[in-house]
């Protein structure tokens, strides 16, 4: 059903936890769909420079999760708003056709999460 | 890697005996049962043969025995074809909300046309109220069809009661006993059922036959129109060898139910302590003691059931998920949302369901391996943070 | 005795090399193709393959493949499901005299449900009149079902002028190419078909299974709700070893079909002719062109069709009457009346279908006993002494 | 389908043929229902002394044919017309179902071939 590559970020997710003192933090998902994720991320000088993920889900959740936070560690913010769901669902050799909507939230959470950086940079 | 096979509601593995039963109807004798020469007279003797071995595994007459493709077409075939040939009666139907999708779909499709169907609640153990079912019936009430066992947590419905309920009433009862039959006694002559479906595959026969049971009298229309086969009750050349392997597995579960029914009580046993023992936050799912001997429905609280089971296949272990995440749709499973349970439970559920040839030491790696990886994913989860 | 089987429209032999790709999916892999585990990956693997197969025989896509449980499953669920669709547009069906039961039976129940059916009659040589179809089409048609070769006589329907009419109207075409599948090319890129049932004892694969092609954007009402299988358009676990010895079957006939029409069409030469030159009094039925290469249906005039078939057996030779005398109603063949044959020449008919392993010794065998036989059934006959 | 007695007098059916100058003449039967029997009779002293049939018809039409010869010669005519239809399919250890009504008319062709006779001596 899972690609290789979904299989190896689901079995050895990268950046599982949170980060400290989060500069940002995306929340997404509802149990009632099965999924939840929580992105954290560190920004400093516009670009994330760590990023980590918790997450309640199937299978494609996980790696979607892994997977964004790879794509996104290091980048510019502009560069990391430029992640769409699918381009995470490409980077991952795809998922399968009913996983592409409620399990593919990774980029959401990320979005979510920069934005929460950018409301509290406009507060300060 | 040793394969550990926990998913028995799914499919069971077909035995050998069966096996070697089928082969002579895949290889010299292949002859069409409804031939007059040589090559039919041999199937056609073959197939009422084991019409009489799936008679007596249920304890009724061979003539009541109409032989089906699967489960799921004995269940369109007795509520569709009750439901068409009472439409003149009646309109309404009363089932529940924990059916299969094989009778809840069907109903939904008659809705549309024009029935009216009751869904009935179950309590927090999966138990319908019986009281709830005597007042849903009305006059127009034609079929009442509620599952023998539910594939999901195993709970067996009070049949006996819904039978002279519906007797006493004067409606026609259906039962889906696809996950009951080879696992439980089933005593036609003692329970008042009028329709009750079997599925092959799921007692240790091949996939791709059933049987459905309609009680001498209880006219249906029938689903499939065409030949003279079955008694003019569903047309189509039978699948001989198919027939001939699910009568072998109703000898072979009729003879050997007593041991098994012991057999799987205990190992479900030493598989739920086990895993109370050493994993916190679990809930068993199911009444406790009205349960089919080998299901074990547990949820596992943070932790979502599609990665459990990835995590156990990859270790071996296959099981299954309450949810039908599993196949094409990422709904919680509607039978622990009846059963009150929350979403996040309902789809942390994972079904264990034992079989013939599963042991002591197969249960004890499961319970070995289990925690770390319940662990594993908890760690993961916000939920469990946020709930510690 | 020597067994010869002349019955290859009835069912066929399951092929050595078809059972041999059915027998791991009896024995190691009998998961089901719904589970995400180990068990399941390899039967839901075999069962997409086997589409590939079935799709490749028929020159469509796999996704426009259903797998079925019989060629009668398939003309049910085509012809309701395509009339329950499209019952808001229109409730007239176009068919023909000479159908299978499988579609009659099922034109017939649609007509107790409000559905208008017209019967096109066909000539002396089986073959409708195609300005009739035309003038029979209404802005109420909703469906033409004409099969694509009669199982009785092997005479084949003008497909391809029937689905250009057909869709120059705007009406959905079903054609049960339950008898023409294998036997002889099928190209759905070239014909105007919207809907195709099959099914794999009749080429050589193993008996409950079948497949229905649905055009994609053809939309039915399935006739079996349930579960995801089959993209939601046909419940139930699937017959695993079935569909994969279907598509093994649907393989070799792809492969073998040229040399085998040619061998077929070589002994239903050497049968006919040498059965003509034999015994007087007989006829061929149906087109002498248009025709399957393996049917020879022949009337012997004043006797009965099933005598002669048991003393045929009883000689050790396999074939089958035109007279439905043999499956459970005594009318003679419905086929041959509406050719115009009067009913002694219906009752008489004897259909001998060749398929792959026959040989020209079997032919000339049959051609060495059948004379005395005839000759004594008609001295018998009262018939015969009243004409002579 | 049929019984080892069906298929003995299918297989070797007695008293085939035409009584020469019969008493009487039963045919009964029609070629929609695919069964046509003539029995042919002779009749002397009140006690049937030949008896002969032709069919056309299936398995058990031939039989039941066949059965009801034996059954009827040497016999006085009121023992005769006491056969019914159901004896002869007794006689043959039964019949299968769909046999019963339209091929199970021997008994009718005797009775016929009675009443014929019967017919004749009024005449006379
Ligand atoms: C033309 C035709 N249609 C349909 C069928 C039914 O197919 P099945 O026996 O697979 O139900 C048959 C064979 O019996 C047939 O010859
Ligand atoms: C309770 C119940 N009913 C019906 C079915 C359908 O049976 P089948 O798979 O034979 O169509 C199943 C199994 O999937 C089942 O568990």
């Amino acid at each position: 059903m899972y690609s290789e590559k979904v299989m190896d970020h689901f079995s050895n997710p990268r950046n599982v936890g949170e980060v400290e003192n989060p500069s940002g933090t995306g929340m997404v998902g509802n149990p009632a769909c099965g999924d939840i994720m929580k992105l954290t991320i560190k920004v400093e000088n516009d670009k994330i420079t760590d990023v980590k993920f918790k997450t309640f889900g199937c299978g494609a959740a996980i790696a979607t999760s892994s997977m964004v936070t790879e794509l996104v560690k290091g980048k510019d913010l502009t560069e990391a708003e430029k992640i769409s769901n699918a381009t995470v669902a490409e980077a991952l050799d795809g998922l399968p056709p009913v996983k592409m909507h409620c399990s593919n939230l990774a980029a959401d959470a990320l979005h979510s999460a920069i934005e929460d950086y950018k409301k509290k940079q406009g507060a300060k | 890697m040793n394969k550990i096979y926990f998913d028995h509601n799914a499919t069971t593995p077909v035995l050998d005996e069966v096996f070697e039963a089928m082969v002579p109807f895949l290889k010299e004798q292949w002859g069409n049962p409804s031939s007059i020469h040589w090559a039919g007279r041999g199937t056609r003797k073959a197939v009422e043969d084991a019409r009489e071995s799936v008679a007596r595994l249920l304890n009724c007459t061979p003539l009541e025995i109409i032989f089906t493709s699967s489960g799921t077409e004995g269940d369109n075939h007795a509520i569709k074809g009750l439901a068409y040939a009472k439409k003149d009666k009646g309109n309404h139907i009363i089932t529940t909300k924990v059916e299969h999708p094989a009778v809840l779909n069907t109903c939904k499709h008659l809705q549309k046309d024009g029935f009216d169907v009751t869904y009935l609640d179950v309590d927090t153990d999966g138990l319908i109220d019986l009281n709830a079912l005597k007042s849903a019936i009305t006059p127009r009430t034609i079929l009442i069809t509620v599952m023998f066992a539910n594939n999901e947590t195993g709970v067996l419905s009070p049949i006996k009661e819904i039978g002279d309920i519906a007797k006493e009433k004067g409606v026609t009862f259906h039962t889906d006993a696809v996950q009951a039959a080879g696992k439980i006694p089933i005593d036609l002559q003692k329970l008042n059922i009028d329709l009750l479906t079997i599925s092959g595959h799921k007692l240790y026969g091949p996939k791709g036959v059933g049987a459905l049971f309609a009680r001498r009298g209880v006219r249906l229309v029938p689903l499939i129109h065409g030949g003279h086969h079955e008694r003019n009750r569903r047309g189509g050349t039978e699948n001989v060898a198919g027939i001939v392997g699910f009568g072998k597995a109703c000898d072979i579960a009729l003879k050997d139910m007593d041991r098994e029914i012991t057999h799987l009580k205990a190992l479900r046993e030493r598989l739920e302590k086990g895993i109370a023992e050493k994993i916190p936050h679990i809930k068993v799912n199911g009444h406790l003691e009205k349960r089919l001997p080998n299901t074990a429905n547990i949820s596992f609280e943070f932790v979502e059931g599609e990665s459990l089971l990835l995590n156990l296949d990859m270790k071996g272990i296959a099981a299954s998920s309450g949810s039908a995440c599993t196949s094409g749709s990422l709904e919680p499973s509607h039978v622990l949302l009846a059963m009150s349970l929350s979403h996040e439970l309902s789809h942390g559920s994972v079904r264990f369901s034992l079989g013939k040839s599963n042991t002591a030491g197969e249960i004890d790696y499961l319970i070995e391996i289990m925690p770390p990886i319940v662990e594993r994913m908890r760690s993961m989860s916000p939920l469990y943070a946020a709930a510690k």
